[in-house]
């Protein structure tokens, strides 16, 4: 006997929200990222509880491939931010504006 | 309400203070220190929800992997403290409303829906059961997940590479 | 396949010279039960010496004290009655010291001088501050035969004008021979 | 009462591991400054007591009684987390190692491991990824460079070498069908995995001492080049702390070795604890051994052996055992 | 303007210029010896050899001897010429000596530093070596003669530059001695010059003998306040004392050299007596301590009579900020003065003196070596000011003329008229000269006063005719000269004599002669004194002032009233009438002794200071070293104590006017820098004449000139006149003219052990005719019988002085202080013979 099952959707949603609001908001190319992976984090959240609601193991086997996904947006990401940073000297996204015209 | 569920709440309020406070940090190491934690309390709920295997798992690439990638770069390109951005009215109001219409279906979603009322049960997945489960019914998408990976492999040694290659280029043109 | 033969056999030879040097005799040298016997010319504690007929050598020129890269070395020089120049008094810091001889190379008379002993550890600080007393030795050390006032030409009582060593009788001003 | 006396049995074996691997980390200092003193021909410290056996104590006290810097600009709260965290994760290790099969007191069954988990494996390996964090924040949080240069060296070396180490297990957890240490070591009831998993065993070894920083592999703290690297700012017991953690890690992984590799306490005529402390402290002699025979590697050396040697060679081992097993069913 | 090319490199340099002098210009240093720029060049050393590849010249000569001429083209690097050089140097080190550790020189030897870079390390001379018996030459310098070069440097100094001549050159060849022909004191003021300019160790620094090197001095500029002139020093400071001083080249001031009286006379800051420790009632207390007590004291007098009962009084030696910080207390407090001389009619001197001095009319010291005629009125340079002798000896080694007229037995060291006239005669003397020389006719652009005022001379007959003879004789080189100075002393001279003084050179200035005016002032800073002085009160005011009990506290900065009033008797009654005397100073002076609170101050060297010359200059001196018990005193000589505190021992002494603001503030002051810009920031409101001084730091090396407005004093005032026609001495007595010496008279000098060595014996002077009617001869020991009782001298019997005055130095032995008012009188009674 846990809690119930909506509580843990809002928790998973009210961390989903900050990750978005971490994506948004933040002036950094890494904080943006970071934001990606409290989603994606939450999302596994609310795909166990999922799990755990209907008795199936297919919540979990999301959750183990929401990590494969993860570690490779973050390996590609991180590698693209490096790239970026030292071709421009800043995290900042508001300077990755060459192609804005 | 039952130890679990005491256990919940302590766990759900801690990764949200910590997984607040890291989005908010100046200083990105400090984010990150926050968010370690954020996925530790993350991992115990998956332990709680009967998943110890993912539990490690969360443990072993969310914060083993990829935080130390996240603190590595951060150390390697000396980040310096970044602030909020101050978003205009123009760009803060489509997504104030979107986000209000967010809540409200979300609300709507969890308090009309009676299934979610429901008390979960506690239950374990022993990990040969996991293993055996994923394996027999999933095995095609492990395969395409692990190609995956061995793409984003490729494409983040391409993109170290490339750069490598393009400053070799860069310092022979100036000499 | 062959290099990675070779490797082996080299990281084999490595651990056979460790694990052969396991039943060696070490070869430390335990420094209070056992002291190697230092040689002459290396350098510790600071010394004044003293020309052959017993007086100071330092005429405190203030040379050693300019020398020194760490500052250790002051004076302060005065005249005796006989037109001795000397250091009324002499400090060395040992608590700054380098051992660098320095000052050794810089004394034109021969004064100061490095000796092989160095065990001079001392709790207090402050003792580790000598003053002339401290630093005069009742022999003349590595130059023994050098006494400075005999080629300085300058008058005291090792010698008058032109008694010293390669002078001419002094030029008598008021006379019409030379 | 019946979880009353469980717990006491439990706090019981906490207190023994946990003064057990404390004195047993001081005196592999000893051992290892002796024994590394005799391969270079030295004696090692001989001052503190017959044969310096009161060394640790002596170094104990010294620690505890220096001045405990914090460096003006270094970031306070992380630069005293740091050592902790390594110290902790070093400890925290043991809590799934089994030391012993278990023992019948008072009529109670005591399994000699202080908890079992399922999941053990995975366990170890989540506490040993966390390791890094000690290092890398420690680095960071000093502000000097080189510190820094420590913590980026030690991020990475211990984040390349932790792949080699998960994959280099695989084939164990394979033979043993389990991912609980005790599980795997009741699997080498009849030999010890050792004898059919040696590269396994060569690569689980290799990047054991890669992640406890150990000569060859010490760039973290290569002192000639970055001071004392990511601890170059530390002093007093903080510093002790990375020391202790630095030993308790050796300990740690000599037990692991044990474990996966030597059939555990498992051995003729001596108690299972005594040969389990033997199989460790053998481990750890070898690891010395080692340290005083090998030069360090270069950094890109260091990653070569990583990700070019030894994972595909992990990769391949694997593959190896699947083919076996499936061939002898 | 010849153009030249000195190696490689073009310059183009006035005609006349020396080679070695034109590559100096170039950065380029030719070694030299003998070749120095204040006493030009003889060639006799040969190290400055250039080799001339182009030009009218050609092969290797000597620079020093050689014009610059157009097409020139020089290499200082040739090697010929280097090794020509490298010769020389080995040759001039045959006999030198090996002294060099026990040699004073060594660290500065200008033979040491280019026998070093000339390369000479190895000595190739197996000879004996020449040796010499030294001399002794008095407390200032020692002898060593082996050490010579044979550069001639001394002998052209001591003989050409100063007109001295008992040291000078003897014997031929290598032989050749540099001394004098017996063993004695130099008898030139300005010997201790020879150890500055000897490139070598002949002649060192007798008093700061084997104390230490030049390398291990805190070197740093200052100046001397040994008399008005400002000579610029270099005071070399060890162990917290300053331990010598060298003269300081200056374009203004002094030149290359100083006077003895300068270089030797800065004892006093390193006196063993030397109060250093803050007394209340004789008890040594705390700083700190000592300033509450006599805040405290203060308050209550203030406040049971009020303000006006305390007075301050300070001196011409202390600083511009002192002087300044006192004068804005009395102004805020309402106290009473500040008086900053003692004597109301000298005060009037140097006011009228200060404001007479227009820019137009003012020189300074290096200008004066320029003129063609100087005419002193009313001063004895050698004893006053010598080295404004030594300037008048260059302006007359260059064809000048000069004339003194002074009642004293003024001796100089070269050729001059001396109108030995009465103090009385001066004015008129004076005036009957420029009269004389000057025709009213040339004279177009003059003013109807000034007419009125030449006009108003008396006619040339009114005095004796030998004098008359004397005054043409004069008047016909004045009248001759184109470039005339007027050189003015306030000490002996009366109060009209400054302003007179000035008038007479614009009387020469509009017979289209560019005349100038020279002051001499009675302290280093009488010039900043009199502009601050304020205008209404004079000290013996003040004193009767505490005579009646209306002043009953009394303030004295830096000023020793027993020494310097003339009635010390009546000051030591003064003082016992006060209730609270509060003593600021750095000597231990008699008054010192009695104060009832004293506060120990800093000196120049320690504190810095701003000084004002006589001519106006304002010169900023920097610190020198930091105020404290010389460590050889505090160790008696032996190893210093090993006591490490912060605090340094003797090191309470605070500058005048830090010391001055603290005691008139309640609350501790911020650090000394702020204060003491603040006081500078205000001098402007004391005085409009200093609003046009740019910050301390933008100053100019040499200072700048600080002049009062020019309508502040009356031109061609006739008061001469009318002080003339009063006829104020007794008949058949003898004025008492109180002069000072060279040494033992000046107040801070008399604190210098080696100057002390020089001191005189202490006599009176008379002339022939007075010493004949009284029955006296030549060394005749006398009492005189002054107001507050006898004193004894010996007489010494004068020609070149003028009849009917008594010439008394202010001797430390004579007590002279027992005048009751001046000037003094003294009849044929009073004077007697005292029978051995």
């Amino acid at each position: 006997m846990i809690v119930p099952y909506s509580h843990i959707l809002m928790f998973a949603g009210i961390l989903f929200a900050m990750g978005i609001f971490c994506a948004v908001a933040r002036r950094n190319l890494i904080m943006m990222l970071i934001g990606v992976e409290i989603m994606l984090n939450a999302a596994g959240l609310a795909f166990v509880a999922a799990a755990l609601r209907w008795q199936q193991l297919e919540g979990q086997v999301f959750v183990l491939f929401i990590f494969a996904i993860a570690a490779a947006e973050v390996s590609v990401g991180l590698a693209l931010i490096v790239y970026a940073y030292r071709r421009t000297g800043s995290l900042d996204p508001e300077t990755y504006n060459i192609l804005r015209w | 309400m039952t130890v679990y569920g005491a256990v919940f709440y302590i766990l759900a309020g801690v990764i949200l203070i910590a997984t607040g406070l890291a989005i908010t940090r100046r200083n990105l190491v400090h984010s990150i220190v926050y968010l370690v934690i954020s996925f530790f309390g993350s991992a115990m709920l998956y332990y709680l929800f009967g998943a110890p295997l993912l539990a490690a798992l969360e443990i072993i690439i969310y914060a083993g992997a990829i935080m130390v990638l996240f603190l590595f770069i951060i150390m390697m390109l000396r980040v310096e403290p970044s602030a909020l951005r101050k978003p205009t009215l123009r760009q803060w109001l489509p997504a104030g409303v979107l986000g209000l219409i967010y809540v409200a279906v979300a609300i709507l979603v969890v308090t009309t829906d009676p299934g979610s009322q429901t008390i979960l049960e506690t239950a374990l997945a022993r990990p040969r059961v996991f293993g055996r489960f994923l394996f027999q019914r999933y095995w095609l998408s492990v395969e395409i997940v692990s190609f995956l990976l061995l793409i984003a492999l490729v494409g983040a040694l391409y993109l170290g590479k490339a750069f490598v290659k393009e400053g070799g280029d860069q310092k022979e043109d100036q000499s | 396949m062959k290099s990675a033969l070779e490797a082996i056999g080299a990281l084999a030879t490595g651990f056979a010279t460790t694990f052969k040097h396991l039943f060696r005799k070490p070869i430390t040298e335990e420094y209070p039960e056992y002291r190697r016997p230092l040689p002459e010319r290396s350098r510790a504690v600071i010394v004044l010496t003293r020309d052959p007929d017993g007086g100071e050598r330092c005429v405190a020129c203030y040379l050693c004290s300019a020398a020194c890269p760490v500052s250790c070395i002051s004076m302060q020089s005065a005249e005796r009655e006989d037109g001795r120049r000397y250091a009324r008094w002499f400090r060395i810091n040992f608590a700054r010291c380098i051992y660098c001889g320095l000052c050794e190379e810089a004394c034109p008379t021969s004064a100061i001088q490095l000796t092989p002993y160095f065990e001079t550890c001392e709790r207090d600080i402050l003792k580790l501050v000598y003053e002339k007393e401290d630093l005069l030795v009742e022999h003349s050390g590595k130059d023994k035969e050098y006494n400075f006032y005999k080629y300085a030409g300058v008058v005291t009582e090792v010698g008058d004008k032109g008694a010293h060593e390669r002078e001419e009788k002094p030029v008598k001003i008021k006379s019409n021979l030379p | 009462m019946d979880w009353m006396i469980g717990f006491a049995i439990l706090i019981v074996k906490l207190g023994v591991v946990l003064v057990g691997l404390l004195l047993l980390a001081a005196y592999l200092v000893l051992l290892e400054r002796k024994f590394l003193g005799r391969l270079q021909i030295r004696y090692g410290p001989n001052r503190a007591g017959k044969f310096g056996l009161l060394q640790p104590l002596a170094d104990t006290i010294k620690m505890l009684t220096k001045e405990d810097i914090v460096p003006e600009a270094a970031d306070r709260v992380l630069f005293l987390l740091a050592p902790a965290v390594v110290a902790a994760e070093a400890l925290l290790i043991f809590a799934v190692v089994p030391f012993g099969a278990s023992v019948t007191l008072l009529g109670k069954k005591i399994p000699l491991v202080i908890t079992d988990l399922n999941v053990g494996l995975l366990y170890v390996f989540a506490l040993a990824s966390l390791g890094v964090y000690g290092v890398a924040l420690g680095g960071w949080a000093s502000n000097s460079k080189y510190s820094l240069l420590g913590g980026i060296r030690g991020a990475a070396q211990m984040i390349s070498y932790e792949l080699s180490l998960g994959l280099s297990l695989v084939p164990i957890v394979m033979l043993a069908r389990s991912f609980s240490l005790l599980d795997i070591v009741r699997a080498q009831a009849h030999y010890p995995f050792i004898l059919v998993q040696p590269v396994s065993f060569m690569i689980f070894f290799i990047s054991a001492m890669a992640e406890t920083k150990r000569i060859p592999f010490d760039l973290p703290e290569a002192e000639n080049e970055l001071g004392a690297g990511y601890h170059t700012e530390y002093s007093g017991m903080r510093f002790g702390l990375f020391f202790l953690g630095e030993y308790v890690n050796l300990q740690v992984f000599g037990a692991l070795v044990a474990v996966f590799f030597l059939g555990g306490w498992r051995g003729p005529f001596l108690p299972p604890v005594v040969w389990f402390l033997i199989k460790i402290l053998v481990i750890s002699i070898l690891m010395i051994w080692v340290r005083g025979t090998l030069p360090r590697l270069r950094y890109d050396q260091l990653m070569h052996l990583g990700w070019k040697v030894l994972v595909p060679l992990a990769l391949l081992n694997i593959v190896a055992t699947g083919f076996v097993l499936l061939i002898i069913g | 303007m010849p153009k030249l090319i000195i190696d490689d490199r073009e310059i183009e340099v006035p005609a006349g210029t020396k080679v070695i002098e034109a590559a100096e210009r170039l950065g380029i240093k030719i070694p030299r010896f003998c070749y120095h720029p204040g006493l030009g060049s003889v060639g006799a050393c040969r190290v400055c050899a250039v080799k001339f590849l182009e030009g009218p010249f050609k092969g290797v000569q000597m620079s020093c001897m050689i014009d610059a001429k157009d097409g020139m083209v020089v290499s200082t690097t040739d090697e010929e010429a280097v090794n020509f050089r490298q010769y020389v140097i080995e040759w001039l080190m045959l006999n030198h000596p090996h002294d060099c550790p026990v040699c004073d020189e060594g660290g500065h030897c200008l033979l040491q530093d280019m026998t070093v870079s000339g390369g000479h390390g190895i000595r190739r001379y197996l000879g004996l070596k020449r040796t010499y018996h030294d001399q002794y030459l008095g407390p200032l310098v020692q002898h060593e003669m082996n050490r010579c070069i044979h550069c001639y440097r001394c002998s052209r100094f001591y003989q050409e530059f100063t007109g001295y001549h008992d040291l000078g050159v003897m014997q031929i060849g290598s032989r050749t001695f540099f001394g004098r022909y017996q063993d004695g004191t130099l008898e030139s003021p300005f010997a201790g010059n020879l150890s500055d300019i000897c490139p070598t160790g002949v002649y060192t620094d007798k008093p700061s003998r084997f104390f230490g090197r030049r390398w291990d001095y805190q070197r740093s500029p200052s100046i001397c306040i040994n008399c008005s002139l400002g000579c610029h020093t270099v005071a070399s400071g060890r162990y917290r004392e300053v331990v010598r001083q060298e003269a300081r080249y200056s374009e203004a001031v002094n030149g290359y050299f100083i006077c003895d009286r300068g270089r030797y006379g800065f004892f006093y800051t390193s006196n063993e007596e030397r109060p250093r420790q803050a007394l209340v009632d004789g008890k040594e207390v705390s700083y700190d301590q000592a300033i509450r007590e006599a805040r405290e004291k203060l308050g209550e007098l203030i406040k049971s009579t009020g303000p006006d009962a305390v007075a301050c009084v300070s001196s011409e030696r202390s600083s511009l900020e002192t002087q300044a910080m006192l004068k804005k207390i009395c102004q805020t407090k309402g106290w009473q003065g500040p008086h900053y001389f003692l004597d109301e009619s000298m005060a009037q001197k140097v006011k009228s003196a200060s404001s007479r001095l227009e820019s137009g009319l003012a020189v300074s010291l290096r200008e004066l070596e320029s003129a063609d005629f100087i005419l002193v009125i009313g001063a004895d340079p050698v004893n006053e000011a010598p080295m404004l002798a030594l300037a008048m000896r260059q302006a007359q080694r260059r064809g000048g003329k000069i004339a003194v007229i002074d009642p004293r037995p003024v001796s100089l060291p070269f050729e001059f008229h001396h109108l030995n006239v009465t103090p009385n005669e001066v004015n008129l003397c004076a005036s009957l000269l420029v009269k004389t020389a000057v025709d009213l006719g040339a004279a177009t652009d003059l003013e109807q006063p000034g007419i009125e005022f030449y006009q108003a001379i008396p006619k040339l007959e009114t005095v004796s005719s030998s004098l008359q003879e004397q005054i043409a004789k004069v008047a016909q080189e004045l009248k001759e000269s184109k470039r005339p100075i007027i050189v003015c002393g306030t000490e002996t001279v009366r109060q009209t004599t400054p302003a007179l003084a000035a008038d007479h050179a614009l009387l020469l200035q509009a017979t289209n002669k560019q005349a100038g005016l020279f002051y001499l002032l009675p302290g280093a800073n009488s010039f900043s004194a009199s502009l601050l002085a304020s205008e209404d009160g004079s000290f013996l005011e003040t004193l009767e002032g505490i005579e009646n009990g209306t002043i009953k506290g009394l303030i004295l900065v830096e000023r020793d009233l027993l020494l310097h009033f003339h009635d010390r008797q009546r000051m030591e009654l003064a003082f016992e009438k006060l209730e609270l005397l509060v003593v600021l100073d750095y000597v231990n002076s008699r008054t010192q002794q009695r104060a009832h609170i004293f506060l120990p101050t800093s000196t120049l060297y320690e504190a810095g200071g701003i000084f004002i010359t006589q001519e106006g200059r304002l010169q900023v001196v920097p610190r020198a070293h930091l105020s404290g018990t010389p460590i050889a005193q505090v160790s008696g000589g032996n190893h210093p104590p090993r006591i490490y505190e912060s605090e340094i021992p003797g090191g309470e002494p605070r500058p005048g006017w830090q010391a001055l603001a603290e005691l008139v503030h309640e609350e501790p002051q911020p650090d000394e820098n702020t204060t003491r810009s603040s006081v500078l920031n205000g001098l402007s409101e004391l005085n409009p004449a200093f609003a046009t001084i740019p910050a301390i730091d933008e100053l100019p090396e040499d200072g700048m000139r600080v002049s009062s407005p020019e309508e502040s004093s009356p031109r061609f005032s006739l008061d001469w006149i009318h002080e003339l026609e009063r006829k104020e001495s007794p008949d058949k007595s003898l004025e008492l003219v109180l002069v000072n010496w060279t040494f033992s008279t000046e107040e801070l000098s008399q604190y210098s052990p080696p100057l002390m060595k020089l001191e005189k014996e202490a006599a009176v002077f008379m002339h022939v005719d007075d010493a004949t009617s009284l029955g006296l001869s030549d060394s005749d020991k006398v009492t005189i019988l002054l107001d507050r009782g006898a004193l004894e001298a010996s007489v010494s019997v004068k020609e070149n002085m003028a009849p009917g005055i008594i010439v008394m130095p202010r001797h430390r032995l004579l007590e002279w202080q027992k005048i009751e008012t001046l000037p003094k009188f003294v009849s044929h009674e009073e004077i007697k013979k005292v029978s051995v």
